[in-house]
């Protein structure tokens, strides 16, 4: 009946290497588009949206509270995602796992709740020029505020961190270090494990933005031993609104909380409030439950293509995407570093970046131009914008090509 | 589900509505061989207060105070009734296998060893209502990890919030 | 094909009084189910899940900063879904609405960025004894890192506010006033238009709470004269993750932002960051897109049925469950304003509301019971907690039928 | 979707890879009559300076600097060689005209005031590019309105942020 249900089984590699997963994304069942544009969100297989449709069909009541078997039935399917993504990422305890919005207000929730209470005037707070607005600004903010010093790690010119200005840089005011496993703009995978060893070996705890990386490579926060580590839910072929933010118990169970209101507290009088344990204290409010349970069906569906195959089959787009590009006269691709996920940041002589996405939107493929909410790479690299390709698991090398014939007529098309 | 039946037990209506022991020990001290120990269900807001005197060998007295529904008060009155003038020994025994009955999903509950306690073994299927019946045992808990650190009397409350069956 | 779809057309209060709004809503289909527990989360009718899966299936992208036309439209149904809530809540503008996950956050946002900036120590915060813990807890964490003093307005026996005391409470030390328009435990519509009256005429600027007040009245922000009004969603209809705030224009463009990271940003150096106009400046990251876009549907779908004709039917239902709950020996209702939302608080003689809540859910009548996030009005009346049913568009007197008789069997079975 | 030959009208190819008038003035300064303001979008990025010479009746010269997109610099590269030696009056019209023409959704573009700045009318189709169009005319708003409230030059930038059809 439905065609995205007679999708084969056996989910391998040679499964992906087929069509990739296409045929479990209702949107791409169009099939003029060529959509190039995951690192900013991904498409929604069919089975995330099942999860949504059928909690809320069947089993929907606010969580937590209920004395009533929906809303226990409902709070048993929000902690078991939680549970999921506790294995998804290799976690002890469910209980280190805390629900947000995303990865921007889990870097924020961090900033405030673990960071804030650690830092003097003059102590130092270290990122990198490779990060997403979203490690930065809450950082400078939170610089503002408490007169901390926002230190960055340089980049080289193949778009990797310069690891050798590192250990000068982590000195003994440095209070966190924030860095992203894989950057959205450039696709180079960071070797946050030897970063997190040099870290330790100073005392200065790690904050990982994964945001790039889970949907793209299996990730162990106790092999990697970060203190922190977040994502978003929409980029990881999951609904937009939720995400979480793992961290090390020790570590939540030291912080204070955030945000206040229902739910994160044991007792209120008019005089005061007694929180509740984590995650629980962390959670003001209602959560986003059917997100919540839509992120564990993601989860479910990525680890039913398995992360090693996916990375696999990604890592072979990126290698027939470098080619394809390749035999494009004037173009240049930004960012070329040795371990890279399968995104194509790149500049086309004689025109922007912008005239560009518009011609490729007229040949109906979607890839994003501008800055990627990561100014200072362009600075660095002295560009105002880049033209992304970025891929998930429905893309084929097809996609590239199709991207490249449309990149040749736009140099027809602009006379360069 | 089971049925209410499971739930509510004679035994425990009886209990929940005339509930034995329910009485303060006012001067409460370690000297007096008497410790006590405040216990909160953030669920609910229903709290108790568990008093134990013993000479550290044998409970020689229980009592509790405080209000709440049914499952709750039964279970604080059974309790402050079965274990009265047993070892520390036995007590702690009693208290584990309680505490296992409704909070490991996957045990089989034996009857046999925890005697009318096992009316609560309905509780498990519940699970919004199994801090109900182990509150009074949580403090009880923690008022034996008190007294073999032998630090008498503590301040603080327990709240049994890891009593949640996933 | 679909029963759901059969629903009649025209929509007045007659449309109600047949059977409530019940056929609209797919998990309701359970016809054994009654469903008293609105003022935790209400249930979504299928148009809200249309429309959440619609955008997933068709038109979805991120949004705001792609040229390409997914995105586009994505971003329209986005801003359009603003526009969907200004509209709704009479706003003038539609930038005066910021997207927020929920009440909860809504309130800390407004702690942080309006409040916190405008209090010294010594400064007063008042509230009100009735308010949900989301509106206590944001202010006394507010009053312990600035030293601003938390107030209340008490309550009258009848759980109705004691305006009597509040010209003295508002001093020229109230920096804020916030306070919920309908109360979650008792059901208490607060005559807040009266109360910002006089919070202005001390220039006192006054936050109104109305989670509760959006799904059973009509709003208008201007009229009332409100500096700030927020809403979760899910209690609209719509679904979890989403709510807004909306505040005077003067207000927003005055405030500083709260979280930081992409989307608020103009522009980012390693140096600084400027930062976007309203509402584009509190809203950090992507935010719930699909959230916002289901709970426009959400509005579409009780503007459908008019307000109007929700607010008469509800009080009829009101009406009719006050006559048959007091035919219910030993039963006492919490809250007895004259002017109240249908929301039957209780206590029953004898029997704890746990185990009435218990019992009734072996009834398959699902109730909330506790303390509803409403501790101290708890502690006013001297209860710990209470049975709350709490009704939306779909119910009918016969589910307050069922629930007077399953009180009357628990009477039995508890043997008062 | 309209074409992207609407957008990129032959004119436009030609402005945007051939920007007449794309430098600066580098004593810019009230006293001799000349005014600049930046521009910025921040949907991409790029940035503007506009000059412009006046008496106050006329514009004299314009000119500007920075580097865009094609739709950027030819409406720039436009803005400067249309307006040049126009009235102020005649200016204000225009820009009007030209901001109207972008901006409302329902307006239908009257090429004809317009001549041959109507080949943005094509832009009004892509709401992504609007901002492109729109960014030096905004610049040069600034201008005007700080010269009716004679100021003089002015610190501080504009964007084009309210350029947006919903
Ligand atoms: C590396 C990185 N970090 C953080 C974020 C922010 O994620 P979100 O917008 O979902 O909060 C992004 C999203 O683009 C990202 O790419
Ligand atoms: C009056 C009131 N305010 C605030 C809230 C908090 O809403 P949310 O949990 O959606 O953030 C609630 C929810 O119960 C409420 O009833
Ligand atoms: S409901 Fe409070 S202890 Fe049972
Ligand atoms: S893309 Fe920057 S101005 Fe057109």
């Amino acid at each position: 009946m439905d065609p995205l249900k007679d999708v084969a089984d056996c989910r391998d590699l040679e499964f992906l290497r087929q069509n990739g997963a296409r045929a479990d994304f209702p949107l791409l069942q169009n099939e003029d588009l060529v959509f190039l544009d995951s690192g900013a969100s991904a498409q929604k297989p069919q089975v995330v949206l099942d999860a949504l449709t059928d909690f809320y069909r069947t089993g929907y009541a606010n969580i937590h509270r209920g004395v009533y078997r929906l809303s226990q039935q409902a709070t048993e399917l929000y902690e078991g995602a939680r549970g999921k993504i506790q294995r998804f990422l290799g976690a002890a305890e469910s209980s280190e796992i805390v629900f947000v919005r995303g990865a921007t207000e889990g870097l924020n929730l961090l900033a405030h709740s673990f960071v804030r209470p650690r830092v003097q005037p003059g102590d130092e707070i270290l990122i990198t020029q490779m990060e997403h607005h979203s490690n930065i600004v809450p950082w400078q903010m939170l610089g503002q505020e408490t007169g901390a010093v926002l230190k960055y790690v340089p980049l080289t010119g193949t778009g990797e961190l310069d690891l050798a200005a590192l250990p000068e840089l982590l000195t003994d005011r440095t209070r966190v270090l924030a860095v992203t496993h894989v950057s959205n703009a450039l696709g180079t995978i960071n070797p946050v494990a030897e970063i997190i060893r040099l870290a330790r070996e100073k005392g200065v705890p790690v904050i990982v933005d994964g945001a790039q990386a889970v949907p793209h490579l299996a990730v162990d926060v106790q092999a990697l031993d970060c203190d922190f580590y977040v994502f978003s839910g929409h980029k990881l072929y999951g609904p937009t609104g939720i995400g979480a933010v793992y961290g090390k118990a020790e570590h939540w169970r030291a912080m204070p909380p955030w945000q206040g209101g229902g739910d994160m507290i044991l007792s209120v009088t008019m005089e005061q409030t007694t929180y509740a344990e984590p995650p629980a204290c962390f959670e003001a409010g209602t959560p986003d439950i059917a997100g919540a349970i839509g992120l564990g069906a993601a989860i479910d569906y990525v680890q039913g293509l398995g992360l090693a195959n996916i990375t696999a089959y990604e890592q072979e787009l990126l290698a027939a995407g470098t080619e394809i590009l390749g035999a494009v006269p004037g173009l240049r691709v930004i960012g070329t570093a040795a371990d890279k996920a399968a995104v194509f940041s790149f500049v086309l002589e004689g025109v922007h970046p912008h005239d560009v996405g518009t011609f490729l939107d007229g040949d109906n493929i979607a890839v994003r131009t501008g800055h990627h909410c990561a100014q200072p790479i362009m600075d660095y690299f002295g560009i105002p914008a880049t033209t992304r390709a970025s891929l998930g698991v429905y893309n084929t090398a097809a996609d590239l090509e199709a991207l490249a014939e449309s990149l040749l007529r736009i140099r027809k098309f602009f006379r360069v | 589900m089971s049925s209410l039946r499971d739930l509510y037990q004679e035994l425990v209506l009886d209990h929940g509505q005339r509930p034995r022991n329910k009485r303060p020990i006012h001067d409460c001290s370690h000297e007096k061989g008497c410790t006590h120990r405040e216990g909160y269900n953030p669920l609910c807001g229903d709290k108790l207060t568990l008093y134990v005197k013993s000479d550290g060998e044998t409970l020689d007295d229980l009592c509790f105070e405080g209000d709440g529904c049914a499952i709750f008060t039964a279970s604080s009155s059974m309790l402050t009734e079965v274990l009265k003038g047993k070892s520390v020994a036995e007590v702690k025994e009693i208290l584990g296998e309680f505490l296992e009955m409704l909070t490991n999903g996957e045990a089989e509950p034996d009857p046999e060893g925890l005697g009318k306690l096992a009316v609560f073994g309905g509780v498990k299927d519940f699970p919004a209502r199994v801090k109900c019946a182990t509150l009074p045992w949580r403090a009880l808990e923690a008022i034996l990890a008190s007294q073999s650190d032998d630090e008498g009397t503590t301040a603080g409350a327990v709240d049994s919030n890891d009593d949640q069956i996933d």
